[in-house]
């Protein structure tokens, strides 16, 4: 191990993990704030890339798009595509109980994942896109790092306003008690869509990123149970509704999926072909470890911040509920 | 204020609310009785736009508004409780009342996002006004506690709370005592009778404890079978023998 | 002097799984081979492994850290296109390291801007594809279904398939692609089967899923007769679903010219290090990029420059010099010390690389009689 | 009122302290029932009543003190095998099964029955006639009365040696609130003791035997029913004054 | 006709296998309220630890199958006491997360033992009937009749005990239904048993109608989501309608769109009814 080599790697992983970091975080938007059970992280990642690669990419003969524009016009051409496909399936899905939001979400990005994958037309099919450009041709270099670090200090940001304004109480309010939030005069249907299509335009920002920093995209890379399973433990392993939280997991775990390879290296020779899965059982087991022991994630929410009063010790009941 | 004209609504083959009529008189506080299954609460909720009846109409202000979904109806002064408490229950007491208010420019993302300072002004106010509400219903000590761990009572002292937060023009309560210490509630009764005097309120109040019916509500509307059976001011209620019959059981109110 | 470090991305988990571990024994076999034969420079071969996960994301994270972290200076590997060409781009290209997929047969390979780091010692899926059709019409058969993989690889064969096929005045009845996680393949047997004139199908895949969808035919009582890729050359398949069943059936495989000795001996070598040989393709090609690497080095002169490695890899891998084949690692060793010409032929083929790091394919054409694999003939497919 | 002399009394709250996971709710709560007796608590709102009924009842983690059911330990014992033992218990809130018709609802009241529960299904439906009306309608579909004479109806397909009820009355309309307390007194005749929260306190305490206020988790007064509403303090603090 | 005829009875076949594993998906949400998302891996330790008596006594498969069951129950019980059990009083997400993570650790396990490979219980085909021109192989009126079976043994399981009733208790309101009487850490262990017991007979019957690979399971379990949502979460009847629709569009989608669309149609299927009617195609059918 180098110093040099470190450091490459090093910008490497933050790059990944950053982008892992805006999914969790959009997820968080969603799921945290809101209570919309999202499996379709994945398709709207996707969908983001694509669109992104699509516009920002050369032109070629392979498949439609290529208009070589930069990347910060592929960044909002991939959020609002997200968002506009998040708005179309939210309109239709908004009044759904959250589990079946749930498996409404992950259909879709199953479906999204053949339509780009039979697609080749629109989007290179199984052959995928190549040549996607990321600026100053810094695909994993520092350039990549600080363009996603910036990004993602600004949704950290967004996310965190989010949360504690009356925006975010009223999507906490929603997602405790419908009803309620009805007869208080809010649009549960339109605060839970405004969610829902930010949080997805911000995953669909983070498949730009992606696709830029990668270079070339294809179908594997948007597997909707692997994807998007990934993300939810992020969030949950760090404390879901905590935006701390969100980011302090996403790097952890991300660590742990990566570094788990450490372990298994030290396996005796006549092991290692066994070691790839006995790797992916450690990470289902530090997962179980990490969910028994803080069920509401390392970092458990709590009631924001009274924005309009100076910070005073607010002793808030954390116990839990048993009724 | 409010007019409920032939309002008609049968869940499967249960006629919950039938023909039913009346007038919620501007600045009343009308009380609205009835056996259990009487088809009250139904009507609340058509009236507050949860249900949509199957026919009939209600009138606000002269409009029809049957049908109109809830949120639109707050923004038109219609506020509600509910008879099982509601409360947000992962949210303290403080946020459930914060919630509340209408117009609030942080409920904007945008606005969130960008103009900070005056939400932040806006959130001072709100503040204020909920310490007030904490403090006149007793829940003070409770402010920074998760609404899902409050006892039952206060949940109810809870819910009557948030219609305290808006600019109501008409309450409607749904068995706000029920379940309320005998102490508060006439703390309770004392709240809405001040609200009604002084903030021109209009209330209409399902109950089933008839010292607090007595003391606080004319006129007197009884249901039964999901239509109107009497109406009136309470004395007269009470000793009408239909009245006394389906309803009050020969108790002496 | 220092260890020659390589690392083998392939896929130990996930979609692909099956096809990781062979690979990797493949690779390691060379490894032993070298190192039992005095090593490279006198130094040994240090295999590391990063488990792609069959993701693209995965799979750069482990080529990352084979790289960084575990300094190796040439990579094997990956499986599909889908993350061979991200681990090129993002790890291989700008750290300057040489990898030779042993897997991806996708034609975008062949043009991808990689500054010369990416090589691949199985042809691109454009020449089988040629071989196939011409195994097909030979064989008399005028009218195919097809049923083939639904990713790049089944894809480009599939596409290479049709176009030479109907040149050839051949005709296409049905196509279908299949997903390979689904369980049941009646469907796509329907599909190819058409209006029911075809004579025979072509199944371009793996057998994981070809050993179903052939056993759905037979049941179906829909094809009775197969043309295979070279995915589908599988022992295993014939002996799961009986000898007779297959006896006839044609296939194509890209194959040394030299004839079977190579392969011979790596299948003999392979047996004797890790029991039989799986049915798995790939397992020669990393046996053979790991070779090349290390051929490479010896001719560089230098076990941690890896633009030097790079730059030797041609010269090892084809011709001028003197052929070397599998396990003669003492005999090449030596004659690049004496500053010879060598030119690999490998267990797969000839594994001569081209400007754009591919290698042309010679294609063995094979048949199955009476439960065993037999080559015909070694061909060079007429584009 | 029994001579309980020489009789151990049915359930025995010992000095009770507990919560919800966190402090503690309940400062050292103690209570008697004794055979045969009906007993009410009554308490401001949060006082700790609905907690204590818990408790007693396992649903709540017991730190120190001492539940005792005919004399044999019962502290945080497992909810379910409470029954066996002949304690029925109404909770506060959510206590119907909501997707459940009525019936079923009343048949889980019966689940430990070994016995048919149709007779006593008979009894629950003649005190409730509305619940046989709608004995096919999901519990969660009726209305706040409705379902709390379901939830009563429940409590009561064992015929239990003590029953437990927390505001029994809430919701009810006045018929139904005189004609429950009725039946109270009727089952409690019958030799069924009982233990009640109610905030209806003026009536309830009319038909104890004794009566227990809580404040703030702790024991405030404890008197028989006639002697609490006699008290002038009581009077004033819990019990609405008038 | 005639391959329409087929087409329906192939989609049968895999219906019912689909149908299978959803009965045994909607019986553990219905009791404790979340997505089991190892359900699809049980399947596979299923068909796997038959695998191990099959060629380890050279048993018949549906001998092999009786202790294959017991150890899947057994592993279901298990993972339900040491992980499970002690997420029961938090948010469902967490247990479904945990589930995604036993979902990792049992595959993991299946391909530490068995390797990445294709295995099969028997080699060979099977010599079909045909039946007015249908052709019907000997292993799908296998698995045509072990799910049938399975269906009649869960039938008298939720009708002639009280598990069905407690079941639901538990669902509505598990500390009333521990109020009541109801033996709730019993019916959660009978759950598990019977989830493990039908994962495992449709995970053996999945190996015998196609192959044995580790990651089986894992792959039929999206499709065997969208059969238990659409035939309405937590109804095991329900289920089985809902896993024969998704078996029969997939197949009839062939018809008319490109074969790799198959899987999304399922989707689709069961995206149009959750909009059009949230609750299930079953909402009146109850255990
Ligand atoms: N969603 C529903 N489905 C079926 N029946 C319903 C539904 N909602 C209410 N009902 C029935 O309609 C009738 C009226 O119910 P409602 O809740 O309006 O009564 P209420 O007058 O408020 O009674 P209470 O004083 O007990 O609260 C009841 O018999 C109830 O069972
Ligand atoms: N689930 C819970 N988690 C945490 N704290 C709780 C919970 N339920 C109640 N509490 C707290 O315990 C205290 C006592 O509550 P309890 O429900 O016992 O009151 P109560 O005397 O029954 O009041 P009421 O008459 O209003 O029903 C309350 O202050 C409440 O904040
Ligand atoms: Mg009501
Ligand atoms: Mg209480």
């Amino acid at each position: 191990m180098s110093a040099i080599g470190l450091y490459h790697y090093g910008l490497y992983f933050l790059t990944t993990a950053g982008i892992f970091g805006i999914l969790a975080l959009a997820l968080n938007l969603q799921w945290g704030l809101s209570g919309l059970f999202n499996l379709g992280i994945a398709g709207f990642f996707a969908v983001g890339a694509y669109a992104s690669a699509l516009v920002t990419g050369p032109a070629t003969p392979d498949h439609w798009g290529g208009f070589a524009l930069p990347l910060p016009v592929g960044v909002a051409v991939a959020m609002l595509c997200s968002a506009v496909l998040a708005f179309v399936i939210g309109a239709a899905t908004m009044r759904l109980r959250s589990d079946y939001l749930a498996i409404a979400t992950l259909g879709i990005a199953e479906v999204i994942r053949l339509v780009i994958k039979n697609e080749s037309e629109l989007t290179g099919g199984v052959r995928g896109m190549s040549g996607i450009p990321s600026p100053f041709d810094a695909h994993s270099g520092l350039v990549m790092l600080i363009i996603v670090a910036i990004t993602l200090v600004l949704i950290y940001w967004l996310v965190e306003r989010a949360r504690v304004s009356p925006w975010g109480r009223v999507l906490r309010g929603i997602r405790e008690n419908e009803d309620s939030a009805l007869a208080a005069g809010k649009s549960v249907t339109r605060f839970r869509l405004q969610a829902f299509v930010a949080g997805s335009a911000f995953m669909g920002l983070a498949g730009a990123l992606y696709a830029s920093s990668i270079g070339f995209i294809s179908p594997e890379a948007f597997q909707p149970l692997y994807g998007t399973f990934v993300i939810w433990v992020m969030l949950i392993a760090g404390g879901s509704g905590n935006n701390i939280g969100t980011v302090v997991g996403t790097f952890l775990v991300w660590f742990v999926w990566s570094f788990s390879s450490v372990l298994t290296d030290l396996l005796p020779a006549d092991m290692a072909t066994q070691a790839g899965a006995i790797r992916i059982f450690l990470i289902g087991l530090l997962l179980q470890v990490i969910l028994l022991t803080r069920p509401e994630g390392l970092f458990p929410e709590r009631p924001p911040p009274l924005i309009g009063r100076p910070r005073k010790a607010a002793d808030v009941d954390k116990t839990g509920t048993r009724n | 204020m409010i007019q409920v004209d032939n309002i008609a609504k049968s869940f499967g083959g249960i006629k919950a609310v039938d023909a039913c009529s009346f007038e919620v008189a501007e600045g009343s506080i009308t009380g609205l009785i009835g056996p259990n299954g009487a088809g009250k609460s139904t009507l609340f909720n058509i009236v507050t736009g949860f249900l949509k009846p199957d026919s009939g109409r209600i009138l606000l202000d002269g409009d029809n508004v049957a049908g109109v979904p809830p949120e639109q109806l707050f923004h038109r002064g219609l506020v509600r409780t509910f008879q099982t408490p509601h409360e947000f229950s992962r949210m303290t007491v403080r946020e459930n009342l914060m919630l509340v208010p209408a117009g609030q420019r942080g409920e904007n993302l945008l606005q969130s996002w960008l103009r900070w300072a005056r939400v932040k002004d806006q959130e001072r106010q709100l503040l204020d006004q909920v310490d007030d509400v904490l403090a006149f219903l007793n829940l003070d000590h409770i402010a920074d506690t998760l609404a899902g761990n409050i006892s039952g009572g206060q949940k109810k002292l809870l819910e009557l709370g948030r219609t305290m937060m808006t600019d109501a023009r008409v309450v409607l309560l749904d068995e706000p005592g029920a379940g309320v210490n005998r102490t508060l509630l006439a703390t309770l009764a004392d709240a809405i009778t001040r609200l009604n005097r002084e903030r021109g309120y209009t209330f209409c109040v399902i109950e089933h404890d008839m010292d607090l019916v007595a003391q606080l509500c004319a006129p007197v509307i009884v249901m039964a079978n999901g239509s109107v059976i009497a109406q009136g001011d309470f004395d007269t209620i009470r000793r009408n023998p239909q009245v006394i019959d389906a309803y009050l059981g020969g108790v002496p109110a | 002097a220092e260890p020659l470090r390589l690392g083998v991305v392939v896929p130990l988990t996930g979609d692909l799984q099956s096809y990781g571990v062979p690979g990797l024994k493949g690779a390691k076999l060379a490894a032993q081979e070298i190192n039992a034969a005095g090593g490279v420079l006198g130094a040994d071969i240090e295999i590391s492994t990063g488990d792609s996960q069959t993701l693209p994301q995965a799979g750069v994270d482990a080529a990352q850290k084979l790289v960084n972290l575990n300094r190796v200076v040439g990579l094997v590997g990956a499986m599909s296109s889908g993350v061979t060409i991200p681990v090129a781009l993002s790890v291989s290209k700008p750290n300057g390291i040489p990898q030779i997929s042993n897997a991806s047969t996708s034609p975008k390979i062949t043009s991808l801007d990689d500054n010369d780091f990416l090589f691949r010692d199985i042809p691109s899926d454009a020449f089988q594809g040629v071989a196939l059709a011409q195994v097909v019409k030979d064989a008399g058969v005028d009218k195919v279904g097809i049923i083939y993989v639904n990713n790049d690889y089944g894809e480009g064969l599939k596409d290479a398939f049709s176009t030479a096929f109907k040149d050839s005045g051949g005709s296409v009845v049905g196509t279908a692609a299949y997903e390979q996680k689904q369980s049941s393949y009646d469907a796509e047997v329907s599909r190819a089967y058409g209006d029911g004139s075809t004579q025979a199908l072509v199944l371009i895949g793996y057998p994981q899923n070809g050993q179903t969808i052939l056993r759905q035919s037979l049941e179906g009582g829909k094809f009775d007769r197969f043309f295979f890729s070279d995915g589908m050359k599988a022992t295993d398949l014939i002996t799961n679903l009986g000898a007779q069943y297959l006896n006839g059936s044609l296939g194509t495989v890209p194959q040394a010219e030299a004839g079977s000795e190579a392969a011979n001996h790596f299948a003999n070598a392979y047996k004797k290090a890790n029991g039989e040989l799986p049915p798995q393709p790939y397992i020669d090609t990393a046996y053979d990029a790991t070779y090349l690497l290390a051929l490479a080095a010896a001719k560089a002169g230098t076990t941690t420059d890896s633009t030097k490695i790079r730059d030797a890899l041609r010269d090892v891998a084809g011709p001028p010099g003197e052929k070397v084949y599998p396990g003669e690692w003492a005999k090449a060793a030596d004659l690049l010390k004496q500053g010879k010409d060598i030119d690999w032929v490998g267990a797969a083929g000839d594994e001569d690389f081209d400007e754009h790091g591919d290698v042309a394919g010679t294609y063995g054409k094979w048949t199955i009689k009476d439960g065993k694999i037999e080559t015909l003939e070694v061909f060079t497919p007429s584009k | 009122m029994n001579d309980k002399d020489g009789v151990r009394p049915v359930l025995e709250i010992d000095d009770v302290r507990g919560g919800y996971g966190g402090v503690d709710i309940l400062h050292g709560v103690s209570l008697t029932v004794n055979p045969g007796e009906l007993v009410v608590i009554v308490g401001p709102n949060g006082a700790g009543k609905s907690t204590l009924m818990k408790a007693a009842f396992g649903l709540l983690q017991i730190n120190s003190g001492q539940v005792r059911l005919a004399g044999a330990d019962i502290t945080n014992i497992s909810p379910d095998r409470l029954g066996h033992r002949g304690m029925s218990y109404v909770p506060q809130e959510r206590n119907v099964f909501p997707t459940m018709s009525v019936q079923e609802n009343l048949e889980m009241g019966a689940y430990i029955r070994k016995d048919s529960a149709s007779a006593q299904m008979e009894r629950v439906f003649d005190l409730f006639p509305r619940l046989k009306e709608r004995r096919k309608q999901p519990a969660g579909l009726m209305s706040g009365g409705e379902r709390q004479m379901v939830a009563m109806g429940r409590a009561l397909m064992i015929e239990p040696t003590l029953l437990m009820l927390d505001e029994p009355t809430a919701g009810l309309s006045p018929a139904f609130v005189q004609q429950v307390f009725e039946w109270i007194r009727a089952i409690n005749a019958q030799g069924i003791s009982i233990l009640m929260v109610e905030q209806n306190a003026k009536q309830a305490l009319g038909i104890a035997d004794r009566g227990y206020v809580l404040a703030t988790g702790e024991n405030r007064h404890e008197d028989s029913g006639a002697g609490l509403l006699a008290n002038r303090e009581v009077a004033q603090m819990f019990l609405g004054g008038r | 006709m005639q391959e329409f005829l087929q087409l329906t009875y192939n989609g049968i076949i895999l219906g019912s296998i689909l149908a299978l594993g959803a009965i045994g998906v909607t019986m553990i949400f219905g009791v404790l309220r979340f997505a089991h998302f190892a359900h699809g891996d049980m399947m596979t330790v299923g068909a796997y630890s038959t695998l191990a008596f099959v060629q380890g006594f050279g048993w018949p498969v549906w001998l092999a199958a009786l202790p294959a069951l017991v150890t899947t129950a057994a592993v279901a019980v298990v993972l339900d006491q040491m992980f499970y059990r002690r997420l029961r009083r938090v948010a469902p997400v967490i247990l479904l997360i945990s589930s995604f993570a036993t979902a990792l650790m049992l595959r993991a396990v299946v391909q530490i033992i068995w390797g990445p490979d294709n295995q099969v219980y028997a080699t060979g085909i099977s010599i079909p009937y045909r039946v007015l021109g249908l052709v019907i192989t000997p292993d799908s009126l296998k698995v045509l009749g072990g799910a049938v079976l399975m269906v009649i043994i869960v039938h008298l399981f939720l009708s002639r005990t009280r598990m069905g009733k407690s079941m639901r208790a538990m669902s509505d309101n598990v500390d009333l239904a521990r109020i009541s009487g109801v033996p709730v850490n019993r019916v959660i262990f009978w759950t598990w048993v019977f989830a493990g017991v039908l994962a495992a007979v449709a995970g053996i019957l999945l190996g015998v109608n196609t192959r044995l690979i580790p990651t089986m399971g894992w792959n039929a379990l999206l499709p065997i989501f969208a059969a238990a949502i659409l035939g309405g979460v937590g109804k095991p009847y329900g289920a089985i309608l809902g896993g024969l629709i998704i078996g029969l569009a997939m197949n009839y989608s062939v018809l008319f769109i490109p074969s790799a669309y198959k899987l999304a149609v399922a989707f689709v299927i069961m995206i149009a009814v959750l909009i059009l009617r949230p609750q299930g195609i079953l909402r009146g059918i109850r255990l």
